[in-house]
């Protein structure tokens, strides 16, 4: 009766609901002043989060993932990582995207029915939005074998959800960052849903960051709505992964302040007093409170910096509006470096048909 | 095999009489009052899948099951395709009519290999000691403006796997009757929805239990110049195609394949027996779609019969672009009655 | 900075590697005779895995596993088991399924070439070998599932090997047990190889237990050539199972003494040191030193056990070597309840080319 | 797109001459030279898969690989399916050129999420930005009297997905020149190797580093009176019965598709304009195999030249059996020969 092994999984937590510490901060921002453009990012990207439904509402974008509620995740995921890395994010992380160089148009335009979305124009290497859950893990995990293989000190980060812990690709890049001992940062962003399907119902383990122990990777959980712990937590993955020290799973805790989709009616089966609870920790919330404590931000800043950003975002939506459609053999002419004859065959009738051959 | 000859036409779209009918139901309806009827008549029916619970699936084609048989006959799985796959085929071997969903068809490859592996091999490899009477059930195909991955037409995945049967309806009627055949079929049936013409039109569907046979093509159309064959969604653009080449004195038969595996080609052989001429119209890509199947049989049964090379109107060879350019990829009426007249080009 | 979680994977040895107790035994095994049946299975299946081997070396057997010094482990398997448990086994564990009831002969004819050894007389219920790794762990999550919504007090277990933990399936099987709280028993067999992959190369995690706490299971490690410890670890798993407590994941220690299959040659990629070192543990020689050194076994009662052994076996091995190959139509009559009808064309049109139709 | 005429027949299965030239070398040796071949001069090649390392793959086509190019250039895998395919795809997409492996055809399924819903369309979601430059290398086929799940033929699983590019070859030559083509080739490949026929016999194959075109069919005899297409292991047996076919007075064309998508359909198509009668011939299942694609391909763009229905000789619509029925499931020299009797009965 010997004992084969023990594990334990850190919490990191600095800002209470209050806004308030509750304890010494991260070193990194022993000066909260380093606080604040992230902070600005955050506001950036609610605000467009809310246009973006606003388009989606009347009929001008289809179907829109919102990530109300996910802003210090997503922004401080995105901003603890250097250009040179890798991104495979799901489909809702924009402010870690925004963060990276991806711009306003480009996620209207991939919500909008257009592939050019997909076609980043920086960064260039970052994987695109991944629609078949938990998939881009995998491709993440690749992503550190070949750096690792071509000795490169890049990091692969990737995300996946509460559901998407569930999915056994999510289990094989732990796993594989685990047996290649690679540069690779997993991160599961439990927002309490998986659409209708509770966290609770997805699996028996108490946490999801012990999803990592099954791999031998690093693991932590950290509060997703204290853009502190999101800093700290990610910071620790990331230098272990810079250093060959091999991968990490984060659990990052936040919530799903909207719908799954536009095209999702969360009433069906949410409580509206467990949403009103979890906007009792939301994120911008907090952090407005801390830096609003700190002297760093009053509400006329705040005016000036939504002002600006609202000039931003209408720019990037009339962008968006103004693109024209693809024209037709678009369709065809990404599938192959070389188009094989069939398929040029295809292009030509189609163009044919449309009077253009 | 006989074909079964329709009267109703459905090429107008929503025939507006039957609609204020209180029983006249949509496709997806007629999903959800099969599920229902067999639960109702089979303790070991269950559904699994993602959001099939409270949330009644993302297209409600379980909404109210949930409430009505409880969480032991109607259960949210993880979110993980293998599991549901996986479970699905164990609960199948031993004693349960599991009744799985795959919430798009886009997500139905992960599930590839417990059907291809197990669910259609348990018999087989048993010799009959173990079977897998399943059904898998995936929404399908294009245009409906859903982000990527949500609009696939990958029945090819499935249709050269023995053991499997592979079904597909195009009305209200017929998604409950094959619904209800699958259910009760001992072994495994991949059932693709439409989702498309789900809530396209209603029609009366009796809730009298009546299962449809699973290997019978359906004569939409009566006509004698061409055959024209399609499945799913495409049987309203090929029935419209129809009227508009009647209406320039074109008469075609519509063959609504419904079942691909076991295929009805009887069916398909008579009506080009008939007409001469057939085109085939889907919505996957050409090369080795199931469209193929069809056309290769033809070529070997039907030489003979045929006055004109067999016409194939179909995806391209290419995925299903987003939303922005999706129905320039999807086969259309003048699509089909082009195709029609290239046929009878030819004497 | 607090703990989110921590967790303790205990290891049962009672046996030393000399046959001496380590410690106080299992209370199953006070009477120590109790052991005896469960020794002469071992005994009998390390038997008939050396006949095995033989047939294929003489060309009367297709490719086969054998399971040498897995005894203890399969053996121990199946005898936690009640009959109307299931078991999903993967392709090697015949000292389970023998104790099962599964005959020698259904052993040989699956592994030569005939589907018939799947048509096990007894038990009925349980799944068949299975070869895509892993895959039966759903399986018998399912099973599981079934017995659950059915209440019965049944239980699933299934195996899989070092390898096989890799496996997503396997990820998919513990997560789901866990979720739905499931009469579930995970056997993860580690013999040190997945043919030529060492059990190092499949995963960064320190056990194979610890894959458990991934989806919130028991998880425990075993000597798994120790047979007390196999048949305590498999007790306190079957009993949680029972009572409702939920799904375990029991790592067995043990070695691959002969080669992956008979279509493999170990000496490629393993040392011969490893394996001798191997021999040292063999649950055979130390059972039989503990059984002889409590008295209840000496040379003759192995001799006499062995003979009668190899009359069963040899009766075994002929019902399988006259038994006439399956009539060609057997290809088309198990694959449908209702043969569609181009299946049945097919199976005239064979029928008639060889003159039967 | 031209058809290559080999001169040599194969029909005799070792040419005694050949076996003794040291460098006359095995199909599967072919695979071999060409994946050191190009990994001596490409980096970003590596071999990725279980058991390809020291034990040089369980076939023992990555044999000493592991030792000339190191542990980080021949990489061995956790057990797991969803993970090779995964892990090659990002290692595409970031600058490597994977040659992943399948162990065995039927250990393939769980692969397919990640073949069809990225490597296939990682360039077309991308608009090109990123790629994946994979080959994935399936062993394929049944006849080896292997367990279950070891003999399965199932390219269609693959063909009727776009971005996809599906090679089988049948000859030591043609093996090395696909294989460096595939590898080089900016786009996904799947590469299927007809493994009863891996030792069959050796041929002359120049480690020159010339690749072979990936949309080109192989006539592989000369006739005149019925074209015979077909793929992988089944080359052997057609060319035998186009030998014994002779024997009777019947000069068959063989084509051998070599490369299945894209099809180079006008070789096909040039042939039987010539002989007016086709027989296709493969180990899958036949309804929705490959070969109908190519009936289908004759009954559209062909079917003025047929003299006779075309015939497909292939698997039957069941799971091919363990390996003491195996023989009796997969096409032969006997079923071929019938098949081609059949068409010629026509005029
Ligand atoms: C393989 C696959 N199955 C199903 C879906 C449909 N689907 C889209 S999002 C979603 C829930 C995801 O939940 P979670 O992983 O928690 O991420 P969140 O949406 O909460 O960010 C599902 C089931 C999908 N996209 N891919
Ligand atoms: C899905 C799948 N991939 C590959 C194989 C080929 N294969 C057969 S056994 C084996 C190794 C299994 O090792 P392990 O799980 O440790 O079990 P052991 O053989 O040691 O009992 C492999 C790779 C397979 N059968 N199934
Ligand atoms: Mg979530
Ligand atoms: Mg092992």
């Amino acid at each position: 009766m010997g004992v084969a092994a023990t594990f334990q999984i850190e919490s990191l937590q600095y800002l209470g609901a209050d806004g308030k510490p509750v304890g010494e901060l991260p070193e990194a921002f022993a000066d909260p002043r380093a606080l604040l453009p992230l902070f600005k990012q955050m506001l950036f990207v609610r605000q467009f989060d809310g246009k973006a439904i606003a388009l989606q509402r009347t009929g001008k974008l289809g179907t829109y993932a919102s990530c109300l509620g996910h802003e210090a995740t997503h922004v401080g995921i995105g901003a603890s990582m250097e250009p040179e890395d890798v991104f495979a994010p799901s489909y809702r992380e924009y402010g870690a995207q925004i963060v990276r160089g991806v711009r306003l148009r480009e996620i209207l335009m991939y919500w909008g029915g257009d592939e050019r979305g997909n076609d980043f124009q920086v960064p260039r290497h970052d994987f695109s939005w991944c629609v078949p859950i938990a998939t881009q893990c995998l491709h993440a995990a690749g992503a550190a074998l070949a750096f690792k293989l071509r000795g490169e000190k890049r990091v692969a980060v990737t995300c996946c959800g509460d559901g998407g812990s569930s999915k056994t690709d999510t289990y094989a890049a732990i796993n594989s960052a685990g047996a290649y001992t690679l540069p690779f940062v997993q991160c599961i962003i439990n927002n309490g849903w998986a659409i209708s399907v509770p966290r609770s119902a997805q699996t028996g383990a108490r946490t999801l960051a012990q999803k990592g122990i099954a791999g031998g990777l690093h693991c932590l959980q950290v509060d997703g709505n204290d853009l502190f712990a999101v800093m700290e937590g990610m910071r620790r993955a990331m230098e272990r992964a810079r250093n060959g020290e091999g991968g990490s799973v984060i659990e990052f805790m936040t919530y799903r302040l909207h719908d799954h989709t536009t095209a999702d009616d969360a009433r069906r089966y949410r409580d509206e007093a467990e949403v009103k609870a979890a906007w009792q920790r939301d994120p911008m919330t907090r952090l407005r409170a801390y830096v609003t404590a700190q002297g760093l931000w009053d509400e006329a800043q705040e005016k000036a910096w939504a002002d600006e950003c609202g000039k931003h975002i209408d720019e990037e939506i009339n962008a968006y509006l103004e693109l024209p459609v693809q024209p037709v053999e678009a369709m065809f002419d990404y599938l192959y470096a070389d188009m094989p004859p069939d398929v040029m065959e295809q292009r030509s009738a189609v163009l044919a048909a449309e009077g253009r051959a | 095999m006989s074909a079964v000859l329709e009267t109703q036409t459905m090429a107008g779209s929503k025939p507006a009489a039957k609609t204020e009918t209180p029983a006249a139901i949509t496709l997806i309806e007629a999903i959800t009052q099969a599920l229902a009827w067999e639960m109702r008549h089979d303790d070991s029916v269950l559904v699994l899948g993602e959001d099939v619970g409270v949330n009644g699936g993302v297209f409600r084609a379980t909404a109210g099951l949930q409430a009505t048989f409880g969480p032991e006959r109607v259960l949210d799985t993880p979110l993980d395709e293998t599991t549901i796959a996986g479970l699905t085929v164990g609960l199948a071997a031993q004693g349960m009519r599991p009744v799985a969903e795959a919430q798009f068809d886009g997500f139905v490859y992960p599930m590839v290999d417990h059907i291809v592996c197990h669910a259609a091999r348990m018999r087989y490899r048993t010799r009959g000691r173990l079977h897998c009477p399943m059904v898998l059930r995936v929404p399908w195909g294009g245009g409906i403006r859903a982000p990527e991955h949500h609009s696939e037409a990958n029945e090819a995945i499935f249709t050269n796997v023995p053991g499997l049967r592979v079904v597909m309806p195009s009305s209200p009627a017929r998604a409950y009757g094959l619904l209800l055949a699958a259910i009760r079929d001992e072994d495994p049936v991949i059932y693709m929805e439409p989702k498309r013409i789900y809530r396209q039109y209603k029609e009366l569907v009796p809730d009298d239990g009546e299962a449809l046979p699973l290997d019978v093509c359906y004569v939409l159309r009566d006509g004698s110049d061409v055959t024209l064959v399609t499945w799913g969604a495409q049987v309203k653009e090929t029935l419209e195609a129809a009227e508009k080449l009647a209406g320039e004195g074109i008469s075609a038969d519509v063959i609504d394949v419904a079942t691909l595996k076991p295929l009805d080609f009887a069916t398909i052989a008579e009506s080009v027996a008939k007409t001469g001429r057939c085109v085939i119209v889907h919505e996957a890509p050409k090369t080795a779609g199931f469209g193929a199947e069809i056309a290769a049989r033809l070529a070997s049964e039907s030489m003979y019969d045929l006055l004109a090379p067999v016409e194939r109107v179909t995806g391209y060879d290419t995925h299903i672009p987003l939303f922005r350019l999706e129905m320039k990829y999807l086969p259309n009426v003048d699509k089909i009655i082009a195709a029609a007249k290239r046929t009878l080009a030819h004497s």
